[in-house]
């Protein structure tokens, strides 16, 4: 990926297992298992200085309870405050859903590699996302769309099993309304009063045809969704480089110590979690 | 006990379809070794030895071996209660499983003495659970240990942490023990594959003395026997007549 | 620099560098095994003897790792009652630490412990801490166990270079060799006199020996890519494994730890413990588990340290001790699993 | 009632801070003995206050690990209590529990423990007096046994802080 890193932060440097202190701000209740938080950094200073890239991901602790990795949902062209979007699967993110606002979590980060947005300039963008699988994209295409002029156009695909499900809706209209830029929302079955699209995510690419010239395809969702979109894209004309998607594996440092998160040679939390296609067809079939 | 004669046996048994698989011992990577060995065909029944080498406790493959169709099994005594004590938890099908009976030769070293006092024994327990690594092969060499997911691997509720002392690895050991009760045939595995050299099956060894005392039970000793804990009489011990 | 050391003054020259270092080496337990302990801990008047014992080449049962990265450490903890400072990360002792008795392959194994803890974006700070300022003393082992393997693996004389200072048993007495600065500074001491040439023969005809032990089978395969992914080997080794963690947990190169938060008497306290890539629960996430079988997780164990180490670090992380080999319940013998397995071609 | 047990409002102001007090873990069965227990609450019935209650649908349900646990933990004594034979909930879950638990019983000197530590009765929900009297029968018997000092002592260094108060607030 890109070579920079991004702006050190000393304290991770020096201890990365010791966690900063932020504040939960604000909640949102995206679909009955999914919150979003938004996290202020306790220490003033940090909050100016906590940068990040989209496609990178975090720590973070429930003290007492453990700690889990989420990605970064957030842009840092909007500075102050971190998101994070958390489903409901254990016992750390049942720890998570039970905070209030105002409640004290650690965050560890940033860690991990970045889409690297700045080979893509000048190059159309293509998000495909299914569920909560929009997570890492939502960074991404907000980034893109505070930097629009960097890019060309910009579709989004986006699907959930149904409406209910689908997550960051009151950034909607604000994404529809960018410069050159077009949603497509699809849900899996019918539904009353439903205005877009009805059928699975790769059915609906399939059906929009978008053209592979000058595009880069970013996708995140359920296994069996990138399984098929993949697929379809290939159909499309998509060469393997020209796809990225962010993967996903068990992690406990972060750093590349606890040896947990290995797909062949590379561990995630170092190398990815952002893969382009052409670089998970060389990796052995273990993720 | 002749190795043709077992060897026989197995041929027989694979020959006539009957199992799929004998485990017994073949050869290790050393003379002073042995190690399990799958044969499968008729024609490998010579790969199996039988000396004072072949220690380990075949029966901890049953399960995984009687997925696949019939398997017989080389086993001691305390083994083939094992198989028995199996049975009887419903694990393996008893028509899914042959035991091709040794004779135990086994060189049993001489166990460690448990002190008198109560306070000198749990000094004792403690001082040899400081020194677990939790590296649970004395879970995973028993037979009887068999659960899908071990209390000790649960994460809610966390029984124990996994830190190394002798706190949680005496919730470990200890439960585990009284996991067992009825089910341990007394083979010692626990202890022979322990890397520290922590004497693990003395705690089953006393549970299944008072199983015995109170119940007049024995582990492994009658496929259609009720497990001694998933069973009662109304004229059971009572805490009343014992004084609580 | 070389110097010899008689075997009556041995025990007077260890005991003068305990005034300077926290010393750690290889012990005889009553039951007869060795192992690494801190020699501090031993009643003194054992020490002498507690020492001696253990300078020959028994595989010691627990691996110095213990000493760079113990068993369980507390990472922080967390008090929530301090608003102020509500977080507390413990430090390390300041007295340095000496490692004495070290073999050429635990020698190795802190080497490939190095690049996995201190190189990258991140290092690890509390194996840092431990790490700097640690004195190695090493000793060259007088013959090969049967499970042992170094030379299949690489070079221990060459190993050995990594340590401060290496003594070598040449019967009459110890020959003593600094390779660093801090190793001279532990020869410098009344009880070292200059080796004579004889000496100095007899240790070069020690170093050979090591050097000379037979390679096994498997040792030419060792380029990088000769482990095959579908390889029917490893069904079949896995077959008899156990999935127990002792090959992982007394290797003195396996470092793979879990972190863990514990609620203690009204305390927070996250540490990070040993943990173990042979257990289905080291991958499992609440969405899929991408190592569910035996075979996949034996397989991950050996082509980590064969195979993925060599592309991270251009080191093989298996130094040949030998321990899994020795201490596998099931004789899971590693040695046969790498002579069997099909070069990828 | 034994000369030795307070009410609860006597203890925090007057003893507390002097005298030391076994801490016992309670399990009850919910349909006998918790209600036994509720009975003699509100009867007014002295007994000693050191006992943390656990409700639990059955002695039957009661898994010999929560009292292993408990020691693990610190506490002094266990007790377990559930419907008499014949008049469980359940039917027969207190059989189970019999089983069990008179063999955990017997184990505990095994591993060091004093028999004494665990009690298990059958108290009937009417039976708030003997509850009471369970309860102060226990703690005299665990007074004179003393501070327990845990599971993990090596060498007389306590490996572990006991925190039974804490994590059964």
């Amino acid at each position: 990926m890109s070579s920079a890193q991004p702006a050190t932060i000393e304290q991770m440097k020096q201890n990365p297992y010791k966690p900063l202190l932020a504040t939960i701000e604000e909640i949102v209740e995206e679909t009955w298992d999914t919150k979003t938080f938004r996290a202020v950094f306790q220490d003033e200073e940090m909050r100016e200085k906590f940068t990040y890239k989209p496609g990178q991901f975090q720590e973070v602790s429930v003290f007492g309870v453990g700690e889990a990795t989420f990605c970064l949902a957030s842009t840092p062209t909007r500075p102050g405050s971190i998101e994070f979007s958390v489903r409901k699967v254990g016992s750390l993110t049942d720890a998570l859903h039970e905070m209030s606002e105002g409640a004290v979590v650690g965050i560890r980060g940033p860690f991990g590699n970045w889409f690297p947005y700045q080979e893509w300039k000048g190059k159309d963008l293509l998000f495909i996302g299914g569920g909560i699988g929009m997570a890492p994209l939502r960074s991404l295409l907000n980034f893109c769309l505070d930097n629009r002029d960097d890019y060309g156009r910009v579709d989004v695909i986006y699907g959930a099993r149904s409406s209910d499900l689908l997550c960051y809706k009151t950034e909607f209209d604000a994404w529809r309304n960018s410069k050159n830029t077009n949603l497509f929302l699809t849900i899996d079955k019918e539904e009353e009063g439903w205005q877009h699209n009805v059928g699975f995510v790769p059915a609906y690419l399939n059906d929009l045809a978008p053209k592979p010239d000058n595009t880069i395809a970013i996708t995140c969702g359920p296994p069996i969704m990138i399984k098929f979109v993949l697929q379809n894209l290939a159909t499309l004309g998509f060469t393997d480089e020209q796809i990225y998607t962010t993967l996903e594996m068990k992690m406990k440092c972060g750093v590349g110590k606890c040896g947990r998160c290995n797909i062949g040679h590379l561990f995630v939390c170092v190398d990815g979690p952002v893969f382009s296609y052409a670089q998970i067809r060389g990796l052995p079939p273990e993720f | 006990m002749d190795i043709q004669e077992i060897r026989n046996k197995a041929k027989r048994l694979l020959e006539s379809g009957e199992v799929k698989v004998v485990v017994g011992y073949e050869r290790g990577s050393t003379e002073s070794k042995s190690t399990p060995a799958f044969i499968e065909s008729p024609d490998d029944v010579d790969r199996l030895i039988w000396d004072a080498t072949c220690v380990n406790n075949l029966a901890a493959y049953a399960i995984q071996e009687a997925k696949n169709g019939g398997v017989a099994i080389i086993a001691r005594d305390c083994d083939a209660r094992s198989i028995v004590m199996l049975v009887q938890e419903h694990q393996l099908d008893k028509d899914a499983v042959r035991v091709i009976e040794v004779p135990d030769e086994t060189q049993w070293a001489d166990d460690p003495a448990l002190p008198e006092s109560l306070e000198e024994r749990r000094a004792f327990w403690a001082k040899e659970f400081e020194k677990c690594t939790r590296c649970y092969a004395c879970r995973q060499a028993c037979p009887g240990c068999f659960c899908n997911t071990c209390f000790i691997d649960r994460i809610v509720p966390r029984w124990a942490a996994k830190r190394a002392g002798a706190s949680d690895a005496w919730m470990f050991h200890v439960t585990r023990a009284m996991h067992q009760a009825g089910r341990c045939g007394d083979c010692r595995e626990c202890s022979r594959v322990c890397p520290v050299g922590i004497p693990v099956h003395l705690l089953a060894r006393e549970i299944e003395t008072f199983v015995g005392e109170l119940f007049d039970y024995k582990a492994g000793m009658d496929m259609d026997a009720d497990p001694v804990l998933g069973t009662f009489t109304p004229e059971d011990p009572d805490p009343n007549e014992h004084g609580g | 620099m070389d110097k010899i050391v008689t075997k009556d003054n041995m025990a007077a020259w260890l005991r003068s560098l305990r005034e300077k270092y926290e010393m750690i080496g290889p012990v005889k337990r009553p039951d007869g095994a060795p192992e690494f302990r801190d020699i501090d801990m031993m009643p003194p008047g054992i020490i002498p003897g507690g020492i001696e014992v253990a300078l020959d080449n028994a595989a010691w049962l627990m691996p110095p790792k213990d000493y760079l990265l113990p068993p369980t450490e507390t990472l922080f903890t967390y008090d929530e009652k301090d608003q102020a400072e509500p977080l507390k990360v413990p430090l390390a002792g300041d007295k340095p630490r000496l490692l004495l008795g070290l073999r050429a392959c635990d020698a190795r194994a802190i080497r490939v412990l190095d690049h996995v803890y201190l190189d990258g974006a991140f290092a690890d700070p509390y194996y840092a801490a431990r790490r700097k300022g640690m004195v190695m003393v090493g000793n060259v082992c007088d013959e090969a166990r049967w499970s042992c393997f170094c030379t299949s693996v690489g070079e221990p004389v060459e190993w050995l270079k990594d340590l401060d200072a290496v003594i070598t048993d040449i019967g009459a007495g110890f020959v003593v060799t600094a390779n660093t600065p801090v190793g001279e500074s532990l020869l410098d001491s009344s009880y070292l006199s200059d080796p004579s040439d004889q000496q100095m023969n007899l240790k070069v005809a020690a170093w050979d020996k090591l050097a000379a032990i037979p390679k096994r089978p498997f040792a030419d395969k060792l380029a990088k890519d000769f482990l095959a992914w579908d390889d029917p080997i490893w069904e079949k080794y896995a077959r008899k494994c156990l999935g127990c963690g002792i090959c992982s947990y007394l290797c003195p190169s396996c470092s793979c730890f879990d972190i863990q938060d514990e609620r203690v008497a009204g305390q927070i306290e996250r540490f990070r413990c040993r943990d173990t890539c042979q257990t289905c629960y080291f991958t499992l996430m609440p969405s899929h588990n991408p190592r569910p079988e035996k075979k996949m997780r034996m397989r991950q164990r050996l082509s980590h340290k064969f195979k993925y180490q060599p592309e991270q670090f251009d080191i093989i992380g298996c130094t040949g001790c030998g321990r899994c080999v020795e201490l596998c319940p099931v004789n899971l013998d590693i040695r046969q699993a790498l002579a069997e397995v099909t070069p990828n071609e | 009632m034994s000369e030795e047990t307070t009410t609860i409002e006597q203890q925090t102001e007057e003893q507390k801070p002097k005298v030391w007090k076994p801490r016992i873990l309670g399990i009850l069965c919910n349909w006998c003995s918790y209600a036994g227990a509720d009975l003699a609450g509100s009867s007014r019935l002295q007994y000693p206050p050191n006992v943390r209650i656990i409700r639990v649908p059955c002695s039957g349900r009661v898994n010999p690990q929560y009292i292993f646990k408990a020691f693990q933990r610190g506490f002094e004594g266990v007790l377990v209590l559930g419907c008499h034979p014949g008049d469980c909930h359940y039917a027969k879950g207190n059989y189970y529990a019999r089983r069990r638990l008179m063999l955990l019983k017997k184990f505990l000197p095994s591993l060091g423990i004093e028999p004494e530590r665990f009690h298990f009765e059958w108290v009937s929900a009417s039976e708030g007096i003997i509850f009471a009297e369970v309860i102060a029968k226990m703690t005299k018997k665990l007074e004179d046994l003393g501070p327990f000092s845990g599971v993990s002592v090596v060498q007389g260094v306590t490996q572990i802080n006991t925190d039974a108060e804490d994590e059964h607030r």
